[in-house]
């Protein structure tokens, strides 16, 4: 066996070993965290589940078209009280994209309406 | 009548080779291996048609050809030489990997180091037939089943190669469905492959936010010669996780990444001009990659065996060969085996697991070699 | 009082022209006629704005110029100067345009050679007034009216025309709708404008994914020249039609080349600086480039009347014009005319065959052009 | 005429030369690609019109809103028995988008229901 | 076990420090803000996990860091030290700012150019604690508010400051919140907080389309040296609100500018390793960073005062601290401290005007300091 | 009070200056270009308010879902005359697109039904 092969022999053998301590040390890093996370998890479950409740899963149009087919349906015998846009993640995480936003708002500035 | 004989002589009539022609033929074997066997399509058809752009015939001065220094290809080539537009395509992938099949079940993870003993067994069989240290490295790499790992490492370690070994990568990737099963049936008995697994629970936000975080800083400080790639590719799942970086992430796995991809497929494929790539070397490298897979997919099914001497929860062996890394191909295969055994037994979720771990674990090697034979 | 007054030296009261104030001009109108006469505003809006920003007065050494080294400007206009950016863009023009047309009457193709007598005329003409044979091949090209054809080839024969060059071009394919009417209606007779075409057969699918790769082969086998350019552009045809890269097409034909656009058109803008720009020699590439595409445009148009003489199914000669490219607006001016006739007459399809064959044919041209006279 | 007009004149013969041989050379290939392609034609035809049957040209958010409100119509009187999605060419092309799904479906490993 | 040992030198082992920790510590306290408190996450979280992978100890020589040049780091770290990131980010900035709050009431776009004296106040601060000229400018620079400036400024003056400058500037926009409502409430009565300002007139198309137009020319003239910057914002805003360009202005305000925001937070990250970033001149710089927001806050507010002076109808003076830029955060401080005065008090429409005259008022001051001092 | 220190604050000064006359500059641009604009502003509402009753707000999915849905409760008591498709302004930019649309259009030449 030349050098060059029980060179290549060697970084084998220290090659594979590094390799698994890194895998090793990251499963054995997912399963501490984990572990650690077990305890908060239960609460975060149940936050979730309230998010789910709360996040609007279609878009408004085709809320303003399921609002307007019932309405058509039940013949104007009820109203919208109120339609929330709760703000997606991916738009919260720009904030240049709310200026429109505010300066829409801003525009129309409305009292509530006397009942 | 000067000019028309002179034009003739820069172009197809005065330049063509008969390696020209062989070459022309496999770019459009590689078109057609995408389009109707749809393997692989979005680096094959790129690769494929710079095979064509590589291998027209023409004269050397008139600046086209990704060789000639100021080119147009030259230039878009610079990726690739200068080495980052794989780890560009890391961050794309980092951006739309799920991570949760694996930190659902961290036992898994270890299967795909397993799997990275193909890289080093192709590593000496290169030695063993006479390349370099660092050309041997370089076509081990091939092994990690892992196309920007491989041609990462090759651009820094062996860029002469690095068509070849490019080339090879991808198609044997593109071949992990003819590869593997028989490899896997080999190796397991049919209760093994009926083993039926837990299914996974749930992975936490906070776990899933936290990980990039962790891994990166264990991989680096472990192996810091993987920093390039692995940051990009956690860098990427983090602005996927965190929740605060969606625009960030969308853009990473949808046109970033395209863009590169675009270039990075057309550019390798032209650096194959015949008079480069139709070498004994390359046929040499060719058949180290073969081999190089059969081990690898080999090494993670017995090392899952290996496992199950321990473990009281046993692992299906099918997945070892998940390890292999070539997202998601190979998990696929898994799935595919398990469910002709058993059409109940969703092996899929298990088998990401060694999956991307396997791609994490050919990026740490490639860090280790890296390390020691460059620079 | 030192530092004002020094820095009023470096900016426009030091370094105020006249020059500067027409080019400021030149870039307003360029600018309203995109906006309001939505004449090209795609690339008109960037040169417009670019016009403005290459001529504001200042002192040379700030590094802020678009001919500074190591500016900001500078570093974005490399795409022009090395030419990368027309190929990228040629790749997302591959990826949106649909050559049905042409596949389904591939006799039309003919007529998008026709037009490029355009270019030849052109060429001769600015060999006469005395420009170099590389100047004239560059400013030739102003009538393949294809802007990332003309910005390709005088970056590697002319740089010193290349804003001139690009503006007239752009310039006229913006009044495209202005000077191919009265040319048209001079060499046709109401009678041959009345022509109805067959409406097309549909094309078959496979049609369409071997076209970009045999129209590859064929055109860089021929003038290995153009390859850098139809390389693109067929590549991108293949990544939109093979229906297995689809998101590599939909974003060659969004996100990448709407960020080479803006680069591009900004930095061609700004390359034109009074200086450079307001010289008799910009005057005369302004005339020889109306000229040229006079020339295309009745080139065309004959042609189809040559062919005429041997066919049993006669051509719409109107839709010989459409072989100057300036895709779409020469095929749209080509469907107005023949509505004007004739309202149900349908000629726009069969106008777009000799529209993209004149995109492929003048960068054929300018393929022979750069392997005769480049290097 | 000067030689360097003379060497553009003979260059603009040439080049108009090569670039109609050019064009003639794709005009012909596309001929006998559809000639080649005729034979090969009504049968991918049927095909297509076949896949035209099967694809879904609506998203699935709106193929439930549908579904919904011909149930609200129909009180109930029917079910629906499966809702097939076809992956769409671009999603295909695409494999690693499938990981995410892959896991999803996998993490509800539901038997068929006893009818 | 030679090569053990010398893989363990390159790595963690042989070359960690207490420095890189406390970086490692600070980065991982720069995610938690953006993630947890979603403080800025667009730049928070590349700028963090940039901070974590330049500060992994490693030897140099592996050809891997920021510093080394050929590493990947170091070529996409070339967008900061040549300085086009943030001209790209600007254009993506002005594709996406919607004017009209400033077009309908131009008299408080007076209000961004008084906060600029906070960059003017930290600049004689850094010269009185012995800064040369140059980095007192880059340093001064902080005080402006907005990160792509300050970048840009101080890799043309002071690049051996970049990463703490860089650093510093962000820290302070995304303390905002806390830093900016005490001097507010110190300088203001109740009443003054509590005027109301008419909702403006809405602004006509013509009017949008114009302004970039003007603005570019009107600030070119005055200060060339901020051409390249507002060039880029006011060229981005003319995509938006011309009509004709909608698909490019898309593509600038989304993959474009997320591109180069992933690539500018990650390589500015990456460039503070302890060695080079844990100095008392980073102390330093830190220090006067919040003293420049402190003085441009109240600077913007007295400035209010002082305009109400002769004024009729008056400027509630909160919104002058909107002149720091900081978009839009510093505009959702003003409207949050109306709101508590009188919650049907909306601000935040006012506010947005010198809030984006702030951004142009700090490209100006660039400008000027890089023709005084540049070159 | 050494050199440097007193060029920065003649810097200062001057600096500090200049930027208040750009933004002057800027504002007095704008107040002048508002008032040039008072005139055209009406005239230019008017059109805006016309823009706005033709331009169709949803896209044409819907309006066809739309269609259907009214259609079927009405049970087919009256025909769509016409659904005209007014081009937005996005896709107006962008000429090549059109390409598709004009090939479609020219490959179903049909003349107006006999009514
Ligand atoms: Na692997
Ligand atoms: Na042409
Ligand atoms: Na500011």
């Amino acid at each position: 066996m030349n050098e060059t092969i029980s060179f290549g022999v060697n970084l084998t053998i220290v090659g594979l070993c590094i390799t698994f301590a890194a895998l090793a040390a990251i499963s054995l890093g997912v399963a501490l965290m984990r572990w650690l996370d077990e305890k908060g998890h239960l609460r975060e479950e149940r936050e979730k589940q309230l998010a789910l409740e709360k996040e609007q899963t279609i878009d408004n149009l085709t809320l303003v078209l399921i609002a307007a087919a019932v309405g058509t349906m039940l013949q104007g015998r009820f109203y919208i009280r109120s339609v929330r846009r709760i703000p997606l993640i991916g738009e919260r995480a720009s904030p240049w994209s709310m200026q429109g936003r505010a300066v829409l708002l801003g525009s129309h500035v409305v009292g509530r309406k006397p009942s | 009548m000067d000019i028309l004989f002179n034009f003739l002589q820069t172009g197809a009539v005065g330049n063509f080779s008969w390696g020209n022609l062989i070459m022309l033929l496999v770019g459009g074997f590689f078109l057609w291996l995408a389009i109707t066997k749809d393997y692989e399509p979005l680096l094959l058809v790129p690769i494929g048609f710079g095979i064509l752009v590589g291998n027209i015939p023409y004269a050397y001065g008139m600046n086209i050809g990704v060789y000639e220094t100021g080119s147009v290809l030259s230039i878009l080539y610079q990726g690739v030489t200068q080495g980052y537009y794989p780890p560009l395509i890391f961050l794309g992938i980092g951006a739309m990997t799920d991570f949760s099949s694996m930190l659902s079940n961290p036992r898994l993870i270890l299967l795909g180091a397993a799997a990275q003993a193909g890289i080093f067994a192709t590593f000496l069989g290169s030695l063993y037939l006479g390349f370099s240290l660092k050309d041997a490295a370089a076509i081990g790499i091939i092994g990690g089943a892992d196309g920007p790992t491989a041609i990462f490492l090759s651009s820094k370690l062996a860029p002469q190669y690095l068509g070849a070994i490019a080339i090879a990568a991808y198609s044997y990737m593109a071949l992990v469905p003819v590869i593997q099963p028989p490899i896997i049936k080999l190796l397991t008995s049919k209760r093994e492959r009926l083993i039926r697994m837990k299914p996974s629970k749930p992975v936490s936000r906070r776990l899933r936010v936290l990980f990039p975080i962790m891994g990166f800083l264990l991989t680096a400080f472990i192996a810091p010669g993987s920093l390039t790639l692995l940051g990009m590719l956690f860098f990427g799942n983090l602005l996927k996780e965190s929740g605060v970086t969606e625009r960030l992430a969308k853009t990473a796995r949808s046109a970033f990444i395209d863009i590169v991809t675009i270039l990075l497929g057309l550019t390798v494929g032209t650096s194959t001009d015949a008079h480069r790539f139709l070498t004994p070397d390359s046929i040499k490298i060719f058949a180290l990659g073969a081999a190089s897979f059969g081990v690898a997919t080999a090494s993670g099914v017995l090392f899952a065996k290996f496992m199950n001497l321990f473990l009281k929860e046993k692992i299906n062996p099918i997945i070892g060969a998940a390890g292999v890394s070539a997202v998601p191909d190979s998990a696929r295969v898994c799935q595919v085996l398990g469910a002709k055994e058993d059409p109940q037994n969703f092996l899929i979720m298990h088998a990401m697991a060694p999956n991307v771990a396997g791609v994490i674990g050919s990026a740490v090697v490639a860090g280790v070699l890296l390390a020691t034979l460059g620079g």
